[in-house]
């Protein structure tokens, strides 16, 4: 576990990251384009993505993916309910701003997925290919709890019909799942004519990736005081304590360790795109600050550095493997 | 050169707000509008930047309308109905305009 | 602060007539603009959007030129014989400037 | 037929064209930033350029190459003037968008251009490396005949001195010539320094070009309503015309099977990028919604996916390759 | 709708120098500012263009900062501490807004 | 060493370059979007950094890294004076353009040092890793001469302690040394990881970034009015005067045949980065155009086309390598 956590935060991708804190901390100009950033997430998205359907016509569909795409959803609705008690306890944030944050801790981060898949890469764990689909599922039922949880107090968010076909049909899951059908349907095939392209560079794409995130990160942290130190805390034990349901659902559904590890890191995983834009124009009220810092300056990094190994430790711990 | 008055509505939005506005600036009438990017800036709610950023969530656009003066008041109606609650700045100048009857 | 008269002109003109535009501007005598990206609109030719585009033929810019008051009739007629049969919309607003030997 | 047909309709660059398409249509949010779209032009047009020339430096230059070229310039200022007539037959719009769209139709669609070479190399077929400096060569007359037909009309085209400079010396004119320069300079042994870069991931990258097509063009098709139904038969009938007489020019000029699928590809395809801002700045009165829109949104589609195979299997049946 | 009178203050200025203005106008008392790109221009020390740069030794950006009538000195001094030396247009003009408590 | 001067002039990198030279001066509209430029040369940057730091993880510290470091800042402090002299006798630009200018060749053009690893790359040559890290220390010392010679005459520079964090901490100062730090922790395992990232399609990379500089470097030319005679001759001279002095103080150290190549190189290579952003906030009344115009237009190309391969048959003759 020590060596495994060891060896992450050595990995080309941790120290990225932190090379990326680091200068944003130290208050270098050092940036990447907006254009440069999205084109690397667009990268991943399509990468990972079409990896997952390629598998998914390798192995064939598993008899447990509905389940699992169904416990994903149900994880994905019920985290926040979770995370929003905490918050009323820890801190001392309103009922606004907690149930905002909420609904980010029951959507998912995909790169953090994506830095999960490359640790599980480098072990030589195998997958299924479905958890990309299942990513997907996650990322938009928190938003509605969110949204509920806003309703039941005073305010009322603001829901245009339209807002869910945004949601629903945000550039990232159109893409993550678009990429998948097409890797399902070009399968192993499809795959040789572009696995130069998303196969080889993608580790090193993930580290200029991640240095970005580390520059975002470490901005947001210069904004920390906005949180009280229950926020912050909550920042740190809310994925265990998601990443602990998880696993205790990928052990029901019988996934393989690596299923196992992805799902808790999806459960532990804070949005920090799609849910923060659904915020923005449903709930203005609620501070952009509190649940950006939180996801992306607390959340994100601890995950990266220390969740993923903790998760995957215990996770070969219960499955065995 | 033959000038005729008009005005000169900038509506500083979020980027996230930007359909829902000029979604509203077309029910009420209003055809021509520009947008612009908006790279950072600073208020009340802290300082930004689009630098590095993926998401949506971060950031501003400039919406730009040129309009007659007799227009003026129901197209910010519109505007204000979708900037009330949210981030945003709304500036009228008067400008004079060469084609008038292109607005 | 002392502050002087001047004028505010913003041409907001197709990409493929910005050179042509700049040219003619510098052979009316002025030497100074700054040139703003424009990132979509909306006028009676529909709406459009620089996303994703890679071609030249969509989208417009908007030069900016600040000018002694005297100097205005000479910078509109050059900046009209250009936009004259193209789409585009040419705006004048007063404004003030501290250093009025600049321009 | 129908096999390479469904083949090509199956390949991850053909999808990705379509996923592209269905985001636009159901308005999601997906895009890909101008500044990445430009920079995957870039490196498509240097790549296969490059590569052309390597190929003409290992095969020397084959005789027919200057016959080749000459066919290929009266193609592009004899196709409009085709185009210019069935659309005066088919469609009611009026004579200078007429002229203007046929401007495009002479032209070619270097993309275009790109997935077929993709298709043949998939296929293992070989073709004249010089068929790049061709491309090349048929971007620009077809703007002199558009702009012939139109001064013909009532309208005087605005024609600086400059537009002809802008015109021939258009960026990518200059790349894919400079690139295929480049590459027949250094030939084999310059490739190998960046075959990785230029070859290995080529098709991924296509894959996300073609993505960003596929989002332009289902953002066209939602104004298709410019388009009399007229107009848009010309857009599908248009490029059969056209490659017919391309495969004719073809087998007169001997080319390889490969050869002459790529000029039909060329004669078949219609501009995007050079000829609307010519038009732009020479006809500003020509509704650019209508050209775009026909040569984007209706022809790049239909070559792509049924264009591309059909011609590539009337080839082979007409040279026996 | 009811409407206050403001000033828009544009100063375009050096990227390199963007900072160094943004903390004058903080310690002046100023919190809201938006940045715009600007793509090229043209003045008396020549042409230039953002296309293809990598440095940041080039370029400008314009800060707009919209501020209530009597805090405009205030603003103006502080900026033109910054500008002064250095390449850069300050133009004020005229604006009315909706929302006066923000400003 | 003609051979050698041939080969170089007639590899992909210096035709990208000539190429986009040719395009600038010959007004194509050819260019590639600032974001793509910036991603590229976070790319580079990264990728040279990494290489440098996996490489001293392979070989271990050499005892002349200390003294090779201290030679650099050196060099770079003494250079400007040396450069400023040579100025005031050949050309005719103002005090205080001559010292501005003298503080870009005391200080290092990054990409000219790629180029030269890739010239050694191609030729077998070796050298020492941590001459990145050199590369790095070179960057900021020369701008303290400048100040100082400024100071030494009329005006005083405007110096806030701001902007020595600014220099020293700039972008790619922070991105060179932490990618080589994490080269250096990571090494050979950690290359593994990102080998097809950061080696494979660098050669092609280079490519479209020189071929961006050749298009400023065209751009730059289209100005080279603002310099006078003399001026020219120094943008020429001065480079081979430093590389000289570089060779000497290489060969003093001892260093390898590559390591004294790079050290030449980064001693006659010309800042245009980090050097003309200082002198932008420091001192704004030096004329850019005459410094850009003597780094980029001038001085750049000279080294990429004929610099190197002198400097490479120098080198070699001397160490007999
Ligand atoms: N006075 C102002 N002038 C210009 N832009 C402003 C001003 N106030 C706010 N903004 C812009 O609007 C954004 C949100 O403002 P706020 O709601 O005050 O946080 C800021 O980040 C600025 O980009
Ligand atoms: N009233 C207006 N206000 C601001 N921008 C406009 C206006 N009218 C047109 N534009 C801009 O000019 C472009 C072309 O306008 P049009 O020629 O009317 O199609 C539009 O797409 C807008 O970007
Ligand atoms: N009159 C003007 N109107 C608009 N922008 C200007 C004007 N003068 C200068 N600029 C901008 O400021 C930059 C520097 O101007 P200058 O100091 O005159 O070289 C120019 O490149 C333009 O981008
Ligand atoms: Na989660
Ligand atoms: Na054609
Ligand atoms: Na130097």
């Amino acid at each position: 576990m020590l060596a495994l956590a060891a060896d992450n935060l050595l990995s080309p991708i941790v120290l990225s990251f932190v090379l990326g804190l680091l200068a944003a901390l130290a208050r270098s100009d050092l940036s990447i384009p907006e254009a440069v950033a999205k084109g690397m997430s667009i990268y991943l998205l399509f990468a990972i993505g079409f990896k997952g359907g390629v598998s998914v016509a390798d192995h064939g569909l598993d008899l447990t993916l509905g389940m699992t795409l169904l416990s994903g959803i149900i994880l994905s609705f019920a985290l926040p309910i979770l995370a929003f008690g905490m918050l009323r306890v820890l801190s001392g944030m309103s009922r606004t701003d907690a149930a905002a944050v909420a609904g980010h801790y029951g959507s998912i981060s995909i790169v953090t997925f994506v830095a999960a898949t490359s640790v599980l890469s480098d072990a030589g764990i195998v997958f299924e290919g479905y958890m990309v689909a299942v990513a997907a599922a996650m990322e938009a039922p928190a938003i509605l709890s969110a949204l509920w949880l806003i309703s039941r107090g005073q305010g009322g968010a603001d829901m245009g019909g339209d807002l869910w076909r945004e949601i629903l049909l945000n550039g990232s899951i159109v893409l993550l799942l678009g990429a998948f059908a097409i890797g399902a349907i070009t399968g192993q095939e499809g795959l040789e004519k572009i696995a130069s392209f998303i196969v080889n560079p993608f580790q090193g794409v993930l580290c200029l990736f991640l240095l970005d995130m580390g520059l975002i990160a470490g901005r947001g942290l210069r904004e920390a005081r906005v949180l009280d130190r229950g926020a912050i805390a909550f920042g740190v034990l809310m994925p265990v304590v998601s990443a602990t349901l998880g696993l205790g659902v990928g052990l029901l559904l019988g996934l393989s360790t690596g299923g196992v590890v992805l799902l808790m890191v999806l459960s532990a995983s804070a949005s920090y795109i799609a849910v923060p834009a659904a915020m923005r124009v449903a709930v203005p009220e609620a501070n952009p600050s509190i649940y950006l810092t939180l996801s992306l300056a607390i959340t994100f990094p601890f995950n990266l550095t220390l969740g993923i190994p903790l998760y995957l430790s215990v996770a070969q711990m219960m499955t065995g493997g | 050169m033959q000038m005729h008055k008009a005005k000169r509505v900038v509506i500083t939005i979020e980027a996230v707000m930007q359909r829902r506005l000029t979604e509203a600036l077309k029910s009420a009438g209003v055809t021509g509008w520009s947008i612009l990017p908006v790279m950072g800036g600073s208020g009340r709610s802290g300082e930004w930047s689009r630098e590095g950023q993926v998401g949506r969530g971060t950031g501003l656009v400039q919406v730009i309308c040129i309009i007659r003066p007799e227009r003026l008041d129901e197209l910010m109606e519109a505007a204000f109905a979708v900037v009330e609650k949210h981030i945003g700045v709304v500036t009228v100048a008067d400008v004079e305009v060469v084609r008038a009857e292109r607005f």
